[in-house]
C-alpha cells in the first residue's frame, strides 16, 4: 500500500432530527438536494475536486440508502485501486461493539483504517453541507504554516454567531480562542466543521480523550478546545465561499431558493467543478404544450403539464394539469394531480398528492415527508 | 432468456442518413434527447434476460466504442457473458464486400464457444422496448426454425423496409428487399429468432454458395426449405434509415402516448450517463411541447423541439420544430426552425434559418453559423 | 427495481474463536485459504457461478479488511446495476441501534433490503465454507418439492454426526426431525447450514422470533424447529460433493491438505467452475536454482529458495536457501530465513521467521499468528 | 507529478519480433510471466504520479485495447484524466506514411484541452520501472528544453538502439539512428521530458518544413537550437525490438537481482488480471531457475525457463530455456530446449524440438506441434 499524504474522514453518522420525515428511515447526508443531488454528493465532489483520493465514510444511522448510493465511489471518481471510497460502520471487537459515540469518537474506533495508509495528515468533513471547497489550498495553508489543526472559518452574521462555533484569531491566523455556541461571541469568525489535522498528534489526542470519561467525544466540543489548553499550533483557514449546513427544513428550502436567484452564488453548472452524482437511467424530461416552467431546475425523467415557477423538481417527477408549483422542492417520483396548487413545500420521494389538494402556506414551510398520499 | 444470446449486426445497414453519418454509424447516431440508436436494441435484450451479446461492427464504429466502453451501462460489462465486440477481422477492406455472411463466418469460432440454445439477430435502426420473452414462447409454441418481427403500420414513414407477407396461420410467405414504405402492407423489423445451430448451419452452406446477406440471401432464397413464422409487434417502433424519418420518428415522440410508450413501460432505455446539472429554466424561458435534457440552460422560446444535454439557449432565441444536438450552443435572438443541428454547432446570434418541414436543415458537427 | 427471483443473504458476521489468533482481529469469512483466497470467496463465487446476481453480505465483527475486499463485489462479477453486493453491517435506527444477535436476527434487521427486491426466495449461506455447490439447482428442487424451506445437508460419518444439525427425512425427502447437535443422532444426514425460504414465510416468522424473548435468533437452533412446530413443509436437499466447515485451526489445515491429495476432491482449476478472487499485482513465482517444490501449491509473488513439500503458499512469501516447509499452510507475506525447519503449522499473513528456527512437531497443527517475528 | 502528462507513441516503432507481432503490436507482446510490455512503461508513469496518459495507436492494436480496457487496473479508468487512446484520425492509409508527426498534429485539439504543463513522450518497447519525478526535477535544475533519458550498458543487447553522445555538462552533443548495439557506447531510451507548448510548437514546424518523425526530425535536426540535456537511468533496462533481444531479456529475468530489480521495487508493475487457481506443482515436478504463473500445472520438469498463466506441463515432459505464453499445452514426454511458444500452442506428446541457445525457435500462436 502506498502511503497518502492526506486521507479524508467523511462524518456521514448523524440523524438529522431536525429535518423531521425526510431523516426518519434515511442518513441526513443521503437526503436529495438540488433536484438531482443526494446532500454528500458535494463533499465527495469536493475531494475529488481537489486531489483527494482517499475517504473513510463512517455511516450508523440508517446506512442502507447512504451505502449503496455510495459504492465503492465510482460516480465521483473515487473507484481507486488504492484508496478510494471505504465505508466504515461501527463494528464488534474482540471485547464486544461500540456505536460511535461521537464525532471523534468514531474517528478513533477507525485508527486502524487511517494507520493502512500512513498519512500524514488527517481531513475531517461532514456530508451534509453545501459548498464548494479546494480542499488543498487549505492543506496547503496548514502545511505553510507549520499547524498542528487547521479548522475551516467563514464570517457569520453577528446575530447568528451564536449558533456556531466561534473562533478568535490573531493577525495571522492563529486560533486564540474557540467556543461552541458562545452567548456573547468574541468574533464571527465560526468554525465550518471542517479541519485538517496532524495525523501524529491527533492519533495520541483521540487515544486519550477515548480514556476520558467526561468527554462527549466531539471535535468542536472537546478536541479543538483540548489542543487550545495543551498549546497546539491551531490555524483558522477563512473561506469566503457559499456555503451552507441544511440541517433545518428551512434551511434546506432556503438553501434551494439560493440555486434559483438569478447570479447565484452557487453555480451547478460551473466548468471545472462539476458536481459528481450517480446518474439514473431516466429520459428526457417533457414539457406538454399546456405547461410553464420558470426560473426553475429541473430534472430528467419529469413530464409537466402544470405550472412550475421558482421550483426544484427531482427526476421522474409528474404534474399533471391545472396544477401550480411555486417556490417549492419537490423530490424523486413525487406525482401531483390536476388543479393541485403548491406553495413553499417541500415534499419528500414518492410522495402522491391527489386532485385538487392546497398544499403549504405563506407563512412557514410545509414539509410532506416521503411516500405519502395525500388525497 | 438464459439460453438466448443477442447479435447486433451492424454490417452493412441501409444507411441515407446523409450529415449525420459521416462520422458515426447509424448505431452511434444520437436520438430522443439523450440516446444513441444502439441503445434501443441492447436495452430490450438485457431486459428481456439476454446475458451475452455479441456485436459485429464494419466501419466508423470509434464514437460506437466510446458510448459502449465496457458495457456498464447495460450491466454487460462482465466476467461471464456480457458484452463482446467482434469488430472485421480481415485487413483487406475488399473483402468486406463478401457482405454479413462473411462477417459471421469469420468469427465462427465465437459462437462455439457459446452455450446459448438460440439465438437473436438484429439491427441497430429500429427504435424500440421489446420484451422478446414472449416472443421465445412463441417460437416454441409454433416449432418454427425462424421467426421474424414484423409490424404493420399505416403512416408514411419515410423510412426504408423490407416488406413481408404473412399468411393467416403466421407463416412468412415472401420478404422483399428495403423500399420507401408507401402502403399500409406489414413489414420485417429485422429481428429473427433462430436455434444458434441454424443460424451457423445457414451461414456456413450460404458462404459455400457464394451468397452474402444472411437475409436476404441465407433467409429469402431458403423460405421454401425453413419454417419462417412471423410475430406481429404492436407496441412503439420507430424506423431510423433516411434524414426524413430521423426527424419524423424524433417529432413523434412529442406526442405524450408514444413517448411513454417508448420510455415509461416497467423497463427503462440505459444509455451512457454524463455529469450534468438539471436542466435550468430562466425566467425568459419559454418552452413548450418539448424534450428538454439535463446540462441545458434556456433563456429563449422553445416549442415542438428536442434539445439534448448541454444546450444553451440564448435569450430572445426561438427554436421550432428543432432537434439540437449535445452542447450546441443557439445564442441571442436567433431564429431556428426545422433544422437538426449534430453536436458542437454554434448559432451565432441573430442568425436565421428556416428549413423545409418535410426536408429540415441539417447542421454537421462543430459547424459555427 | 426490478425485482429478483432469489435473493442470497450472506452471513459473514461471525468471530470464528476456535481459528485463534487468525481471527483476532479479522472476520473469519476473510481468513487466507488455498494459497489465494479468502474463506468467502467460495460462497461468492457459488453465487456467481450459480446464476444468483443479488447478495446481501451480514457483517459485524472486525470487518474492516472484509468491507474492503468485497467492494461492490467487481471480482465476482457481482457489481451490477441493479442487485449485485451489498454490506450489511448493524446500524442505528430511531430508537436505536442494536447488534446482529443470532443469524436469524441479523436477517430481520434487514427486512427493509430483502423487500426492495420483492423476491420470491431467500438463500441463507455462510461465509466460511469450503465447497462448489450450484445452488439454482437446489432452488429448482425446492420450487419442485413445492417446499416452504429446503435445508442442504450431507452425509458425514456416524461418529462426527453429533457435531452437526441433524435431520431425519421420509423418502421424499421430507423433513420428520432435526436435532442440533444431537447426543445420539437419529441419522448422519447434517445440515449444511445452508436454506432456502419462501420469502413471505420466513419474514412473518423473523418477526414473530423478534419478539420471542427466549429465543436465540438462530436459524438452526430456533427458525427450523419452528417451522417443524408449524408443521411447514421442510424438505432437505441432499448434497454429494466435498464440503468443509473450517471452523477449527484443525480443519482449516486438513482442507488446505485435501487440496494436495492426488486426484483431490475438490480442484481450483475446474473450468466452467472458476473460484473468483480479488487478484493482487504480484509478479510471476521465482523458484531459484537450489529450490525443490514438490505436491504443493504456490502464489504469484513467491520466492522460494528452499523447498516445500506438501505446502500451500500464499502471495508474497519468500523461503531462504537451506530451509524446508512441509506439510503447511504459509500466508501471505510471510519471511522465512535461512535453515528454518517448518512442519505441520499454519504461519500468518506478514510474519518474519528468522534463520534456524524450528517451527512446528508431529502431534498437533501449530499456530502463529499474523505478523509476529519469530526470531 | 500532476503537471505531467505522459504520451506513449506506438506510432512507426522499430519491430523485428518477427512472429511475435504478426497479429500484434510491440506494446501488447507477452512478457515477464504475465505482462505485456506497454505495463513497464504505463506502470512507471502511474506510479510516478502521472494522472493522465494518451497513447497513439497504428495498427494491429486490437490485442492493446482488449489488455488496457477501460483502464482500470492501472488506476487509469477515470472521468478526470486517466488513459485516452487516440487512433489514427485519417482512414487513408498513406497518410500514415507521414509519420508520427502527422499523428500528433492530427490531435493537437486534445493537447490544447489538457492543462498539464509537462509531457514526458515515450514509446513502449523498453521493460523498465522508472520513477519520474527525480527526472522532473534534473530537468528543471539545468533549465533543459527537451532532457532524454539514456543508458550506458556494457553487454551486449541484441536490439536496436539509438546512439546517444552526451557532454561532461550533460548536454546531449548528437543522437544517431537506429542500429544494433555492439559497444558501449550510450544510448538512448527514446524517453523525452519537455513543456507541452514547446512539443506542440515542435510538432507544428515541423509538420511545415515536411519532417515525419518527431525524433529523427524535429529534435536531432534542431539539436543545435535547443538545450537537451540527458539524463542517465541506471536501474534495469530491458530493450525489445528484436526476436534475440526479447529471448536475452526474458532469461535475464532467471538472474534473481535482476528480477527484483523489475519487480520488488517499492512500485508494483500492474497488468490484466486473470481469475487463475495458484500454480500446482505435483509430486512428479522439478522446476529449477524459473518464473512460473498461477494457473500453471507442473507434472514435468522446467528449468530456466519462464511460464506464463494456465501452461500445462505433462508428466516426463523437459523444457529448458523455454519461454511458453499463455494456454499453451506441453504434453507428456514433449523435450524442448531454447524455444519460444506463443500463446494457445499445443506440443503433442513424444515431440523434441531443440532451438539454437542464439536465435530460439518461435512457434506462431494457436500452432498445433
Amino acid at each position: 500500500m502506498r502511503s497518502k499524504e492526506c486521507v479524508a474522514m467523511l462524518l456521514a453518522g448523524g440523524k438529522g432530527n431536525r429535518l423531521g420525515a425526510l431523516t426518519s428511515k434515511l442518513a441526513k447526508p443521503a437526503v436529495y438536494f438540488g433536484g438531482k443531488y443526494r446532500l454528500i454528493d458535494f463533499t465527495l465532489s469536493n475531494c475529488t475536486n481537489s486531489g483527494i483520493d482517499t475517504v473513510g465514510v463512517l455511516t450508523q444511522y440508517h446506512p442502507l440508502a447512504l451505502n449503496s448510493y455510495i459504492g465503492v465511489g465510482k460516480p465521483w471518481d473515487l473507484e481507486r485501486e488504492e484508496g478510494g471510497v471505504t465505508i466504515l460502520p461501527p463494528y464488534i471487537k474482540q471485547d464486544g461493539g461500540d456505536w460511535y459515540k461521537g464525532t471523534a469518537d468514531s474517528i478513533y474506533q477507525n485508527i486502524d483504517f487511517i494507520e493502512q495508509y500512513d498519512p500524514k495528515y488527517v481531513l475531517v468533513i461532514s456530508g451534509d453541507h453545501i459548498y464548494k471547497m479546494n480542499y488543498e489550498l487549505m492543506l496547503n495553508a496548514h502545511i505553510q504554516k507549520n499547524a498542528e489543526a487547521t479548522v475551516a472559518a467563514i464570517s457569520v452574521g453577528w446575530k447568528d454567531a451564536s449558533r456556531f462555533g466561534i473562533i478568535d484569531t490573531n493577525d495571522e491566523n492563529k486560533m486564540i480562542s474557540f467556543f461552541e455556541k458562545p452567548k456573547n461571541p468574541r468574533s464571527n469568525l465560526a468554525s465550518m466543521g471542517i479541519y485538517i489535522f496532524n495525523w501524529g498528534i491527533l492519533k495520541k489526542l483521540l487515544i486519550s480523550d477515548a480514556k476520558d470519561q467526561r468527554s462527549s467525544h466531539d471535535f468542536g466540543k472537546d478536541i479543538i478546545p483540548k489542543m487550545l489548553e495543551n498549546g497546539n499550533d491551531l490555524y483558522a483557514y477563512s473561506f469566503e465561499g457559499y456555503w451552507r449546513d441544511v440541517g433545518t427544513v428551512e434551511s434546506l428550502w432556503e438553501t434551494h431558493m439560493d440555486l434559483l436567484k438569478k447570479n447565484s452564488a452557487f453555480d451547478l453548472n460551473e466548468r471545472g467543478w462539476k458536481v459528481y452524482s450517480r446518474n439514473l437511467n431516466q429520459p428526457s424530461q417533457y414539457i406538454s404544450s399546456k405547461a410553464i416552467v420558470r426560473n426553475s431546475l429541473v430534472n430528467e425523467g419529469c413530464t409537466v403539464f402544470g405550472e412550475v415557477e421558482n421550483s426544484v423538481l427531482s427526476y421522474g417527477v409528474h404534474i399533471e394539469e391545472g396544477s401550480n408549483v411555486k417556490d417549492s422542492v419537490i423530490m424523486p417520483n413525487v406525482k401531483i394531480g390536476k388543479n393541485v396548487k403548491i406553495n413553499r413545500a417541500i415534499i419528500g420521494e414518492g410522495t402522491i398528492i391527489h386532485d385538487h389538494n392546497v398544499v403549504g402556506n405563506l407563512e412557514d414551510i410545509t414539509l410532506i415527508g416521503h411516500r405519502e398520499i395525500v388525497t | 432468456m438464459k439460453n438466448v444470446m443477442g447479435i447486433i449486426n451492424l454490417v452493412n445497414e441501409t444507411d441515407q442518413l446523409e450529415e449525420l453519418t459521416y462520422n458515426r454509424c447509424i448505431a452511434s447516431t444520437p436520438f430522443g434527447g439523450r440516446y444513441r440508436l444502439i441503445d434501443f436494441i441492447l436495452s430490450s435484450l438485457v431486459n428481456s434476460g439476454v446475458q451475452k451479446v455479441c456485436m459485429f461492427t464494419q466501419e466508423k464504429y470509434r464514437s460506437l466504442m466510446d458510448h459502449l466502453g465496457s458495457g456498464r451501462e447495460w450491466d454487460l460489462d462482465r466476467k461471464q457473458n456480457g458484452l463482446t465486440v467482434l469488430p472485421p477481422l480481415f485487413d483487406d477492406p475488399d473483402e468486406s464486400k463478401k457482405g454479413d455472411l462473411y462477417y459471421f463466418y469469420c468469427h465462427r469460432d465465437y459462437f462455439f464457444r457459446c452455450n446459448e440454445e438460440y439465438v437473436i439477430l438484429s439491427k441497430s435502426h429500429m427504435v424500440c422496448n421489446i420484451d422478446f420473452k414472449p416472443i421465445l414462447q412463441f417460437h416454441k409454441e409454433k416449432e418454427a426454425q425462424i421467426t421474424v418481427l414484423y409490424k404493420e403500420d399505416k403512416e408514411e414513414l419515410y423510412s426504408l423496409t423490407r416488406q413481408i407477407k404473412v399468411n393467416a396461420d403466421q407463416k412468412v410467405s415472401s420478404m422483399q428487399g428495403y423500399h420507401t414504405k408507401q402502403q399500409s402492407d406489414p413489414f420485417s423489423m429485422e429481428m429473427l429468432l433462430m436455434r444458434k445451430e441454424l443460424f451457423l448451419d445457414l451461414v456456413e452452406t450460404s458462404i459455400a454458395k457464394g451468397w452474402k446477406d444472411f437475409i436476404t440471401d441465407a433467409v429469402i432464397k431458403n423460405l421454401d426449405l425453413l419454417s419462417v413464422y412471423g410475430y406481429k409487434y404492436s407496441g412503439y417502433l420507430g424506423i431510423i434509415n433516411t434524414v426524413q424519418s430521423y426527424y419524423k420518428n424524433s417529432m413523434d415522440l412529442l406526442n405524450a402516448s408514444l413517448f411513454n410508450q417508448l420510455f415509461h413501460q416497467s423497463h427503462s432505455i440505459y444509455t451512457k450517463t454524463k455529469d450534468e446539472a438539471p436542466a435550468a429554466y430562466k425566467s425568459s424561458a419559454s418552452v413548450l411541447n418539448s424534450l428538454v435534457t439535463n446540462g441545458c440552460i434556456i433563456k429563449g422560446t422553445v416549442e415542438n423541439s428536442i434539445l439534448f444535454r448541454g444546450i444553451e439557449v440564448g435569450e430572445g432565441a426561438r427554436l421550432k420544430n428543432c432537434i439540437i444536438m449535445p452542447n450546441s450552443v443557439i445564442q441571442q435572438n436567433v431564429n431556428l426552425e426545422n433544422a437538426i443541428l449534430d453536436k458542437h454547432v454554434i448559432v451565432n446570434m441573430d442568425q436565421e434559418i428556416i428549413g423545409d418541414p418535410k426536408m429540415p436543415f441539417v447542421a454537421e458537427k462543430q459547424k459555427v453559423i
